[in-house]
């Protein structure tokens, strides 16, 4: 078997165990784990995506996206998440810097922006349900509703996270852990911009193409 | 009961009254006895040994891999007394139901047997079991101390028993599905199904769903991050390679049933319509995402056993493996091409010749890697040692079932032959062949090959052979007589029959059914017997097999830490590279070992998902809501302990060493 | 995530990468990278909204591959300049997994779609026939 | 319980095969004498055909399977650890020429497989019409394929033969040597449509409808069911088929002619409830337009059909007034209950009652949206809509058609802001 060609060389004593271990850092999983589960996400949008798809037509005899939708209202919300992206961006940089003050700043903008990305996002949804399309009219509102708003359950479970960072990186300082954490926040949040691309240009661009 | 009672949701308790309980069927109410007697006894014999405080520090919230490894299997054990109790009483209905006869039991509760008895089978007994064998196999054979995120495990282990919690609750509480352990809607929808039991079925698997998923990621992570130095990739042993492949598929499949359930879900909770027939819902569109997840699903199930199968047959034939390369090839293959062949459970619904073809074609391809695997193990084979112990005989006995039940999977890749013998007995045949013959004999195989590694004696042999020949006879008559059933135009799920020459087939398989059972006695007398001998059982080794891989070279059951230092590999077969080249034990320089804490936040956060899961079930809103917080706060509290891990001090490490040294000494003297 | 020590750790990975013990000490970007990313965002967004707003291609397939080419690029950026993906993190893993997980995405995607495109064109009541209908 | 028909009389014509040496993997010791494998002897060309794919898979997978299999049992006796005369070469492991033979051979098959897989695919697509009767006849020219239409119903099934004008329940017969199109739905959930003796299975699914061609070539009693579990009444959910010559089929429609009762589309809501072991049963005369009612889910009244549906889809909806406008509770339901505990009482898509009515809603919701107007209003007729000029002409009288005006209050039927009152 040719695996067996990687031992040492006769004569030299194979060495079988460590005995000198060296410490690694706790965590040392965490980031890749955080990017596996964020892939397996990536799937679950990818499946809602393909129901938008199939169904984003049937609009059951009701209004279809040209009546609903209002891209400069979608405009200014996308707006909001890249700025709130790059304000995370800012975050971390002062985190690498090992400034606590400026990082908890950058993550209150970031939480303020993002805050205002899910108002308005809720403004939308309530405006529609009032014209009467809600999820409930057409498989096209179902998809619709149930796509953006996975998306913004994400943002708003972000925004809880994000709180919750702030606190403990009050109380305990930009220890290690706190710096891990606050990566895999931010690998998070990027995400969500990256499946929003998806969505303004799928559902609300390709919308209005119809 | 009968079938859906409307009542209108009350506040306190929504839908959930007195009628729920099944208190007017006699078979229910004497399972319930009998599993409240049994649990009492249980409970009771628990406290009067004081050993909850022991359960709960040294096992529920425990965090070490193989004390979870071990949890997983008994709860696949349990479930798999639950599931086979619903088969046997759909071979007694199917055997009973003739010539006018209406059998034993209603529509009501028979569909809610089949479905039940499919949903369990998989996800509550070969998934455990699944990932119960890679828990506790995968760190020990990379040489690692434990998973990548070890908390994180304890919690998917209880969520899936939330699940499965959920499930049995169902059994007395309200009902379970009627609709197929797929579900597929309309019929699964609020308009045909609108009791609790598509919610049930709703809710466990999403439960159980994070479960699997997060011990996906985590095991994806231990295999690529925490192998023993020297350890390259194509220096991994079988077993491993197929878990990683394995988890790849889980993480990449299960949340594709995570939306698609989250869909339905919302289709019954609030109105949506995905896959409803109005308000252009497409009821297809669900067929097509579930099997998207259920067609790399049985492959989850199937490669872990194609990794023991390889293990087992290159230990028991005091070989190398025959073509490792090209066996990791062909697990990869595999992986990748489950994914493009889902089609194949749905050609009937008629999406035209050249999509039907291309799935069919896509479909046989996966048996070309399958078969070179098969001529990897027979050629393992040739020119060995075989001794016949019990994981060897599971062993050649997958080999001379699989290809038989790999052969009518082909055949129903075949699209027109798969026109006349979809949903028929034929394919219930199929891949009962398939799961019993290869996933389940391959548990068998791990269970019986690894007993010792968990416990440090082996499984008395005798009770294993009976178990054995039970099973493998047990299979051949009650499958055998439904591939003949499916030939005859015999369709599945049906409850009752007219035509009088099929009685006796029905007859031969319940025989059969019969014998599985009496295997599935022997088996668990085998563990009984095999703990009462325990002393006469004993091995002191911990390397009772003369086997290859890492797990091996440390102690039988092994210390917390698994090794006491860090093995470093040079060789695909790395326990047999060091005992062929006069490897010896580390006797001093003991170093302290930093491990990570056991944690109660795990069960507590699963105990909150049965509530909500509940809540969400019966409509209690202000319980879903309380659980939901809980859940959350519990979640976020956790995250506020930083304080995870401690030392094992050097002088215990070396206390357990010298211990080992001591029964090491015994045996050579 | 519980932390704990593994000494195996990291010396599974494959050894021709120098991995160093601290997977910490990697880029986490720059005010730079973060500006040209944001900069590049911000003009791909712009100008798909711009072109479905104005109408300026007057074709609505070529409206259509614009954008979703315009969306492509900028997931592209996303992934370079904001979650700083390239082939050294984790020893190459992160990039297989996401290699990984398009292929899947693409997979599903398209393949449900061309499935359901097929199972509609077959089982779909038919527009046309219904027209014709006395 | 009622008794089938069928039930009462169970098949005798399947033939009988002795000793099956195909699956001679079977264990097959007891009850040979009683076995109908209807599957393996068909009485339909495209079964027969199917049939022969299945033989011929196996027999060439056969030819890896049992060296395999035999090589196993070989090896496990040969090198079992007691024989220390046979070989014994524990570092043995790889071999190029071995590896070579081990992924070739499967792939050889595979590709003899995958041909055959790709062909039979398209001969035996069931959407294909017939072509042969026989594997030596040609179908004439001149001959037209028997219309059935096949609606899976809770838990019968309904035939409606649309050139004889008859339909029956449960009963299905068809004449020998002239090729049959079914047309496929169902009126509630999943089920397939399977008549193992005259071809393979296909989904019935509501609101859809799928195709299958079939012929019948000697004459034959079997039967024919469900395939795909479709709730409780599922393992009653059977028919008689009958191939039967060309006069006894004639004069079975004859008799069909002379039962007492037409399916109207009132008759039809009412086949419709779910019912368990229904007995067979014919009605004289059927409403032409009931099949492509039931298919476009428009039996009721004041439904729309999908095709309207969808042809209003196609041009981009309704508009935002029709978002609440055009949906109305839901009084007849099959099914006891169909709404959500969340999402409010059941409703319906409302059918357009006229096309000045379609034209003044679109009109009104086109001003709604000034910033995205519908681009194109004229073609929207769907089959809810009368084509102007052949309006209710040569339908029975007796019950409206899918296709009659359907009778709104009219202020029903106009758009405004209503919402399903939650009662």
């Amino acid at each position: 078997m040719t695996q067996a060609s990687g031992t040492p060389a006769s004569g030299e004593a194979p060495v079988f165990y460590e005995v000198d271990e060296h410490p690694h850092p706790e965590g040392h999983s965490t980031m890749l784990g955080f990017w596996i589960y964020l892939m397996s996400d990536c799937l679950i949008f990818a499946v809602l995506f393909a129901t938008f798809g199939v169904l984003g037509g049937s609009y059951a005899a009701g209004p279809g996206p040209k009546d609903l939708f209002d891209l400069e209202l979608v405009a200014l919300n996308t707006s909001m998440l890249l700025f709130s992206s790059i304000t995370y961006g800012f975050a971390m940089l002062a985190m690498e810097k090992d400034r606590v003050k400026v990082t908890q700043l950058w993550l209150v903008v970031t939480a303020v922006f993002g805050l205002a990305f899910l108002s308005i996002e809720l403004y939308e949804f309530h405006h529609m349900i009032a014209e009467g399309a809600t999820p409930q009219r057409s498989a096209f509102l179902s998809a619709f509703f149930t796509l953006v708003g996975t998306h913004g359950l994400h943002v708003t479970f972000g925004l809880i996270w994000l709180v919750t960072l702030m606190v403990q990186v009050g109380q305990r300082g930009l220890v290690v852990a706190n710096k891990r954490r606050l990566m895999c926040l931010s690998m998070f949040w990027h995400f969500l911009d990256v499946v929003w691309i998806g969505v303004f240009t799928f559902v609300y661009l390709m919308g209005m193409l119809r | 009961m009968s079938a859906s009672p409307t009542i209108e949701p009350s506040f306190l308790f929504g839908r959930l009254t007195l009628e729920a309980i099944p208190y007017h069927e006699p078979i229910l109410v004497a399972t319930f006895a009998v599993v409240a007697l049994g649990g009492i006894a249980v409970l009771g014999a628990l406290t009067y040994f004081r050993l909850w405080g022991y359960l709960w520090r040294e096992w529920f919230t425990s965090v070490d891999h193989k004390k979870i490894g071990i949890m997983y299997m008994v709860l696949g054990t349990i479930m798999l007394l639950r599931g086979f109790a619903d088969a046997i009483m759909m071979r007694l209905q199917q055997a009973l139901a003739f010539g006018g006869s209406d059998g034993y039991l209603p529509a009501h509760h028979y569909d809610q047997v089949f479905t039940a008895h499919g949903v369990i089978m998989i996800f509550f007994v070969a998934m455990p079991m699944v990932t119960g064998l890679m828990n506790f196999v995968v760190p020990l054979q990379i040489g690692a101390r434990d998973v990548s995120f070890p908390f994180l495990n304890n919690f998917s282990f209880w969520m899936t028993v939330s699940g499965a919690v959920l499930v049995m609750t169902s059994l007395f509480v309200g009902e379970f599905a009627q609709t197929g352990w797929l579900a597929y809607p309309p019929l699964s929808g609020i308009g045909y199904s609108p009791y609790v039991g598509v919610d049930y079925y709703i809710w466990a698997l999403q439960i159980a769903g994070v479960g699997t998923l997060l011990s996906g990621v985590n095991l994806i992570c231990t295999i690529v991050k925490m192998r023993a130095p020297g350890m390259t990739l194509m220096k991994m042993p079988v077993f491993t390679w197929t878990a990683l492949c394995t988890n790849v598929l889980i993480v990449a499949a299960f949340p594709v049933l995570t939306a698609v359930l989250a869909l339905l879900a919302a289709d019954r909770y609030i109105g949506t319509n995905f896959f409803t027939n109005d308000f252009g819902g497409n009821p297809m569109m669900y067929v097509n995402l579930i099997w998207i997840w259920g067609h790399p699903e049985v492959y989850i199930l199937i490669l872990p056993a194609f990794g023991i199968f390889s293990e087992v047959t290159s230990t028991f034939s005091g070989k190398r493996l025959f073509g490792y390369t090209s066996m990791v090839y062909a697990t990869v293959v595999i992986t990748i091409l489950s994914y493009l062949v889902w089609l194949h459970h749905f050609f009937t619904m008629g999406s035209g010749a050249s999509v039907n073809s291309f799935f069919g074609i896509t479909t046989m391809i996966i048996s070309i890697p399958t078969g070179a695997k098969m001529f990897n193990w027979l050629f393992t084979m040739y020119r060995g040692r075989i001794r016949f112990e019990l994981p060897m005989m599971y062993t050649v006995a997958f080999m001379l079932i699989f290809v038989i039940g790999g052969m009518t999977g082909v055949l129903l890749a075949v699209p027109p032959a798969d026109f006349v013998l979809h949903n028929s007995l034929f394919l219930i045949a199929h891949f009962h062949n398939v799961i019993i013959g290869g996933v389940l004999f391959g548990m068998f195989a791990g269970i019986a090959f690894w007993w010792p590694k968990a416990f440090g004696f082996k499984l008395d042999p005798f009770w294993g052979k009976m178990s054995f020949w039970f099973w493998v006879v047990g299979f051949f008559f009650a499958f055998m007589p439904l591939y003949v059933l499916g030939l005859m135009g015999v369709t599945r799920r049906l409850r009752v029959f007219d035509d009088p020459s099929l009685h006796i087939w029905f007859l031969i398989a319940g025989f059969g059914a019969v014998l599985i059972a009496c295997g599935i006695g022997s088996f668990l007398i085998q563990i009984g017997v095999s703990i009462l001998r325990r002393e006469q059982l004993r091995d002191t080794t911990g390397d009772p097999w003369n086997a290859r891989t890492l797990e091996w070279a440390t102690s039988s059951p092994p210390p917390a830490y698994n090794f006491a230092f860090t093995p470093v590999v040079h060789d695909l077969d790395a326990w047999w590279d060091m005992k062929q080249r006069g490897y010896t034990r580390p006797l001093t320089g003991f170093k302290p070992i930093h491990m990570p804490r056991s944690s109660g936040a795990g069960p507590i956060l699963a105990g909150f998902s049965i509530v909500l899961g509940f809540a969400l079930i019966w409509y209690i809103w202000w319980l879903a809501a309380l659980a939901f917080i809980g859940l959350i706060g519990t979640a976020i509290g956790h995250t506020f302990n930083y304080n995870r891990d401690f030392d094992i001090p050097a002088e215990e490490v070396a206390r357990t060493e010298d211990e080992r040294t001591r029964q090491l000494a015994q045996v050579n003297a | 995530m519980s932390a704990h020590t593994t000494p195996a750790a990291d010396h599974g990975h494959d050894h021709a990468h120098a991995h160093g013990h601290d997977d910490h000490a990697e880029p986490h970007g720059s005010l730079r990278g973060y500006m040209i990313g944001f900069v590049l965002s911000v003009i791909l967004t712009a100008i798909p909204f711009w072109l479905v707003m104005s109408g300026v291609l007057g074709s609505t397939t070529a409206t259509a591959l614009a954008i979703m080419g315009f969306a492509v690029v900028q997931i592209v950026v996303h992934m370079i300049y904001f979650l700083h993906m390239n082939f050294r993190t984790e020893g190459g893993w992160s990039m297989l997994a996401l290699g990984f997980t398009l292929i899947l995405v693409v997979i599903t995607l398209a393949g449900s779609l061309w499935v359901m495109y097929h199972l509609n064109t077959n089982m779909m009541p038919s527009v046309h026939d219904m027209r014709q209908m006395p | 319980m009622q008794l089938l028909a069928p039930r009462a009389e169970p098949p005798q014509v399947y033939i009988t095969l002795r000793c099956l040496r195909l699956i001679a993997l079977l264990p097959l010791v007891a009850c040979l004498g009683g076995c109908n494998f209807v599957v393996l002897a068909p009485t339909g060309d495209i079964a027969a055909q199917q049939r022969d794919l299945l033989v011929v898979s196996t027999l060439l997978m056969l030819l890896i399977i049992i060296p395999v299999m035999a090589l196993t049992a070989f090896f496990a006796w040969k090198y079992r650890a007691s024989n220390t005369d046979a070989p014994y070469e524990p570092e043995w492991s790889h071999s190029t020429q071995m590896e070579l033979v081990i992924w070739s051979a499967p792939l050889l098959i595979i590709i003899c497989l995958g041909a055959l897989t790709w062909m039979g695919t398209h001969l035996l697509d069931p959407y294909r019409p017939l072509d042969r009767i026989s594997a030596d006849t040609a179908v004439p020219a001149e001959m037209t394929p028997l219309d059935v239409e096949v609606v899976a119903l809770d838990w019968k099934w309904l035939f409606i033969y649309p050139e004889q004008g008859i339909a029956t329940v449960n009963d299905l017969a068809a004449p020998v040597g002239r090729p049959i199109r079914f047309r496929i739905t169902s009126s509630s959930v999943m089920n397939a449509f399977y008549v193992p003796t005259l071809a393979g299975m296909i989904y019935a699914m509501p609101g859809m409808h799928t195709e299958l061609h079939a012929i019948a070539n000697s004459p034959v009693e079997s039967r024919g069911f469900s395939a795909n579990y479709s709730g409780a009444g599922f393992s009653g959910m059977f028919f008689r088929f009958r191939g039967l010559p060309e006069a006894d089929f004639d004069a079975w429609v004859a008799q069909a002619k002379q039962a007492p009762d037409a399916l109207t589309r009132a008759a039809y809501l009412e086949l419709e409830k779910p019912s368990q072991n229904v007995p067979a049963r014919q009605y004289s005369a059927v409403d032409p337009a009931l099949f492509d009612a039931i298919l476009n889910m428009c039996v009721e009244d004041g439904k729309m059909c999908m095709s309207e549906m969808m042809a209003i889809d196609a041009k981009g909806g309704m508009g935002i007034e029709s978002a609440a406008a055009n949906t109305l509770p839901l009084t007849y339901d099959k099914h006891s209950r169909r709404g959500t505990v969340l999402g409010g009482a059941p409703s319906y898509v409302a059918g357009v009652c006229t096309p000045e009515e379609a034209s003044r809603l679109l009109t009104l919701s086109s001003a709604a949206r000034a910033r995205a107007p519908v681009s194109d209003l004229a073609p929207v007729l769907g089959a809810g809509l009368p084509v102007p000029g052949l309006s209710a002409t040569g339908l029975p009288a007796a019950g409206a058609s899918a296709l009659s005006p359907i009778s709104l209050p009219a202020s029903e039927a106009l758009p405004g802001p209503r919402r399903p009152s939650n009662s």
